[in-house]
């Protein structure tokens, strides 16, 4: 290890822990929401920085990205007429014991960690001595998909509950935020942009079973498209109103579901990729799971229905 | 200290931060931004643990457990804004029905 | 490790333990696509069906023993397990139970429209949510990977927030916000804990985690990570702060089922970590200091019940109080009459599901009969409402502990635990807790016996009646199933007896 | 491994820190969201340095997803939150 790397990371160590105190400490609750982009930029690099590109994929898009266009997007509607409440201040007391509970708490963790082995393989042997057989060349794809898919396929549930739960809140009052239309730089860039954005989600999609990459990955990515599109009013939010709309949503926990079970009619395992089919069947998996995770994601963002019935008061005579 | 330990303990300050942050902040947005940032710690924590073969490649089990945990805490995160927005909404319907009401008494 | 013995013959009979996940789970996302067109006949379907596969899979373990699946063709660790135990199996049940007369309730309250949401389609909203988190519970009772029961929790807690929220009043989106907060650092802590048991031990399997030897300086901050964020899922005093609003203001069905089953899963997460991945880890004096913020669940749970103006949030603090219990049991296991205590907490943990959410319906359909729930003003409901007093009365009666209650026989095998290893004071404790329950229970009961007020009431479909009062027999009656429940318990049941007073095996 | 890339790698990141006290000072909000769009492009830079200085090319497709999608929260901001006023809660910070 060269003395500059070990430079670069006690830089981005500090600067993490920094911006991390920053969020937090901060009154503008906006100043809040841009340290935490910039700390979501920050994390992409140090997961960079451990090797771990497919998560640095996952943070750029969703971290630096989508986690900041909603935070930013529930501001502006909290913006609208909300003025501006202070933290109530805790006592000096209280903070400082809290401050000595969590640093206390902190240090047996330290030491726990400081107690871990030097060098430990884990499960990663396994991993590659089973690799040829997963029907993908990316380790970490290959669990995903196959050795630990029963973990991914709960995982694609709560996408899909976390869905349902925003659609199940009762309407919010129609207040049409993207009605005007985006200047003519705006809907240029986003006509140029989006384009682009759907190209890099399939060329994920596609390398990911032998490069980092891979349907959360590419999902994110698309679904970043799909924001562009719903703010800047080219997409109405969808309302969950057609079987098509809803079909989409679950259709990867449904495939994901089907060809766990279609497998076991051949005696295998629930959730056993025959040999000779695991390719096949991870590329078929991952397609439609990008789409399902693009759609969730867009739906996230746009946050629950609007009422249908009750008009707009913008609108109103 | 190796690779792994720096950024293990970094995890744990990350962690330490986030809850001392949760715990002494109301403001919903700020407590959700806290509780992403305690899962940034533990996730950091799992990967720099992955950093440790002997071979020098990385154990991709802890990697796909992040990747796990980061869908979850979006899933959640966006349920838990989409709640934020929603008692904001009443809150405003509240005060409109009530301004209304009173230009109703005064007209 | 072979890769999928195929020389291992193919089990003749269907593997019930994989349809017990998957039924509810493919369930639910075609409830949803469904919407509200041809729900009914659904959702009955899926629920019996669900339920038929938990039949299936008892029989299979009472039959044949501990049942395991090698999920995707790896075993463990590579791979994930499902294993079904005579726990597992006793839970299953009990979720299978309370959820199928839950969903009667659920049923008749949601299709009312305007009284328990403001949404006329509650029922489509509410069958995809509940059949995710029956998926849900299923799957963390059937789990034995440590990882793995991460998601599945995480399952758990998002669709049970998202059932909270049904009420869409704005105390109960309030609640649900705030409880989704709480899980989600619960979730983290154990996450990190799973992250340092890894770190050393290289495996998530909870099987082979008990027969290594754990990593001594390592899985004792593990284990108090884990315990702390199941902890905190668990309501456990005084991290319970979020529990009385989100089961207080959620719609009744909802209330059942997050007092009756919810809490009971990452309590059961807890109780499989302590006595079979880790035995003898923890140190005496840390189950101590559980069974003693046991205590203070169970005096501060009730005096908050004692003091309730309004009748759910006393069955809310109800519940803080009774989930006390629970943790009184950890210092008895691994003590002389380990194993009755053992035994006397999952049979506590099932009649406790059984009595709470027949008390919650019973709670919810006077309210919906009165229009609110304070119980001042709930003079003469015995007379009014005869079925649905009735309904609170055997409610009462099992929450209490009284014969034939299961309650009562739990309660019975604790204390005597109690008394065989000397700690006499939780046998104190119980009989204190038995008194303030009965405290709380009279305030309602009382109620029975004030002259009658001319208030107007609501009508209680009859469903509601049925359904309250179907789960107050059930819970009355489980104590005469104790001993077929004790047989299936010892199915694969850890060897808790052998568990040292102090320190590590 | 190449020093110099990671030299350069470090350099940026140094600058990213610098570009921080923009983020903090504003003073209005598009001020501060500005700063946050040049660590992008940062971002983007340093994730192609450190492939090279890391060896790990795959980490170019980071960088391209970075740029790609730099641009997304700018364009919330600029749909949702953007008034044009300065920030409304800058006050409350003037005291510390």
């Amino acid at each position: 290890m060269t003395a500059i790397l070990w430079a670069f990371d006690v830089v981005l160590a500090v600067t993490l822990v920094a911006l991390a105190a920053g969020v937090l400490a901060t009154a503008s609750l906006f100043r809040s929401i841009v340290l935490f982009i910039v700390f979501g930029l920050t994390m992409s690099i140090a997961w960079a920085r451990l090797d771990a590109v497919d998560l640095g994929l996952v943070e750029a898009a969703v971290g630096a990205g989508l986690t900041g266009a909603l935070l930013l997007n529930t501001l502006g509607h909290m913006r609208s007429q909300a003025e501006f409440t202070p933290e109530p201040s805790h006592g000096p007391g209280g903070r400082l014991a809290l401050a000595l509970a969590a640093g206390t708490a902190g240090l047996a963790i330290g030491a726990a960690v400081w107690a871990w082995p030097d060098a430990f393989a884990g499960l990663g042997d396994r991993v590659d001595t089973h690799l040829a057989e997963s029907g993908a060349q990316n380790p970490v794809t290959a669990v995903l998909l196959n050795f630990r898919a029963y973990d991914t396929l709960l995982e694609i549930g709560v996408l899909v509950v976390a869905v349902v739960a925003v659609w199940a809140l009762s309407p919010m009052r129609g207040r049409v935020l993207d009605a005007d239309p985006p200047g003519l730089v705006l809907a240029g860039f986003v006509h140029l942009l989006v384009p682009v954005v759907v190209l890099v989600a399939g060329y994920l999609l596609w390398m990911g079973t032998d490069a980092p990459g891979g349907a959360f990955q590419a999902g994110a990515v698309l679904a970043a498209a799909g924001v562009l599109l719903l703010i800047t009013g080219r997409v109405a939010p969808p309302q969950l109103q057609a079987i098509v709309e809803r079909g989409a949503v679950v259709l990867g926990l449904v495939a994901f579901l089907a060809v766990g079970v279609a497998v076991m009619a051949g005696g295998h395992a629930f959730l056993e990729l025959p040999d000779a089919w695991a390719t096949t069947l991870i590329l078929l998996l991952e397609s439609l799971l990008t789409i399902s995770i693009a759609i969730v994601l867009v739906i996230l963002f746009a946050g629950g229905r609007t009422d249908a019935a009750h008009p707009p008061e913008d609108a109103a005579p | 200290m190796t690779l792994t330990l720096w950024y293990a303990l970094t995890g744990v300050a990350l962690l330490v931060v986030g809850v001392y942050g949760l715990v002494s902040r109301v403001h919903v947005l700020r407590q959700i931004m806290a509780v992403n940032i305690v899962g940034a710690g533990v996730f950091l924590v799992l990967v720099a643990g992955a950093h440790r073969r002997p071979s020098g490649a990385i154990d991709p089990v802890p990697h796909a457990m992040v990747l796990t945990g980061i869908v979850v805490a979006v899933s959640a995160t966006a349920v838990a804004l989409a709640f934020a927005r929603r008692l904001r909404a009443d809150a405003d319907e509240r005060t409109d029905g009530a301004a209304r009401e009173d230009e109703a008494r005064a007209g | 490790m072979a890769r999928r013995e195929r020389t291992r013959p193919v089990p003749a009979d269907a593997p019930w333990i994989v349809w017990t996940v998957v039924l509810p789970l493919l369930a639910a996302p075609v409830a949803f696509v469904l919407g509200r067109r041809g729900l009914a006949p659904f959702a009955a379907a899926s629920s019996l069906g669900v339920a038929a596969s938990v039949a299936a899979l008892a029989w299979q373990v009472a039959a044949q023993g501990v049942q395991r699946h090698r999920l995707g063709g790896w075993g463990a660790p590579l791979g994930i397990e499902l294993h079904a135990d005579g726990l597992s199996v006793l839970m299953l049940v009990m979720t299978a139970v309370t959820g199928v007369v839950v969903s009667l309730h659920a049923h008749g309250t949601f299709g009312l429209g305007g009284h328990e949401t403001r949404e006329p389609s509650g029922r489509a909203r509410f069958w995809p949510l509940w059949l995710f988190l029956w998926g849900g519970l299923n799957a963390v009772f059937l789990s034995a990977d440590l990882f793995n029961l991460f998601v599945s929790l995480e399952l758990v807690t998002l669709s049970a927030v998202a059932l909270v929220a049904l009420a869409a009043t704005r105390v109960a989106v309030a609640a649900a916000l705030q409880y989704l907060l709480a899980a989600m650092l619960g979730s983290l802590l154990y996450l990190l804990g799973v992250a340092l048991v890894y770190a050393t031990e290289g495996t998530l399997s909870l099987d082979e985690l008990a027969r290594g030897a754990p990593h001594a300086s390592v899985a004792p901050p593990a284990l108090a990570l884990l315990t702390i964020g199941l902890a905190l899922k668990t309501a456990l005093f005084p991290l319970h702060f979020w529990l009385p609003p989100a089961h207080a203001n959620a719609p009744t069905p909802v209330s059942a089922l997050l007092s009756g089953l919810v809490v009971k899963a990452s309590f059961y997460v807890l109780w499989r970590l302590w006595f079979q991945a880790f035995p003898g880890v923890a140190p005496f004096e840390a189950s101590m200091l559980l069974a003693v913020l046991g205590t203070g669940a169970i005096v501060w749970g009730s005096v908050q019940a004692l003091q309730a103006t309004r009748l759910k949030s006393l069955v809310a603090y109800s519940t803080v109080a009774q989930l006390g219990y629970l943790f009184l049991v950890f210092p008895l296991v691994g003590g002389p009459g380990g194993l009755a205590a053992w035994q006397a907490c999952a049979v506590f943990a099932v009649s406790h599901a059984f009595a709470k959410a027949a008390f919650f319906m019973a709670a919810g359909n006077i309210r919906l009969a009165a229009g609110h729930d304070r119980i001042a003003d709930l003079d003469g409901i015995g007379a009014r409402l005869p079925r649905s007093f009735f309904a609170v009365g055997l409610a009462s009666v099992a929450l209490m502990g009284l014969p034939p209650s299961g309650t009562f026989v739990a309660k019975w095998m604790m204390m005597r635990a109690a008394l065989e290893s000397g700690q006499a004071w939780l046998m104190v404790v119980m009989l204190l807790g038995g008194l303030f329950s009965a405290g709380y229970c009279f305030r309602v009961l009382a109620r029975a016996f004030t002259p009658p007020t001319d208030t107007p009431l609501q009508p209680v479909p009859g469903s509601l009646d049925a359904a309250a009062l179907a789960l107050a027999v059930i819970a009355l009656a489980t104590g005469l199933f104790v001993a077929p429940a004790l047989d299936l318990l010892a199915i694969g049941a850890p060897d808790v007896a052998g568990l040292g007073q102090d320190g590590p095996r | 491994m190449n020093d110099w890339t990671a030299a350069l790698a470090l350099f940026l990141l140094l600058n990213l820190v610098a570009g921080l006290a923009r983020v903090w000072r504003g003073p209005t909000p598009a001020d501060r969201i500005l700063a946050a769009q040049l660590f992008g492009t940062t971002g983007v830079a340093i994730m192609a340095l450190l492939a090279d200085a890391l060896d790990i090319t795959s980490l170019r497709d980071v960088a391209l997803v970075l740029a790609a999608l730099a641009a997304v929260a700018m364009v919330v901001f600029v749909r949702r939150v953007w008034t044009g006023q300065p920030d409304p809660e800058e006050a409350a910070d003037a005291g510390r």
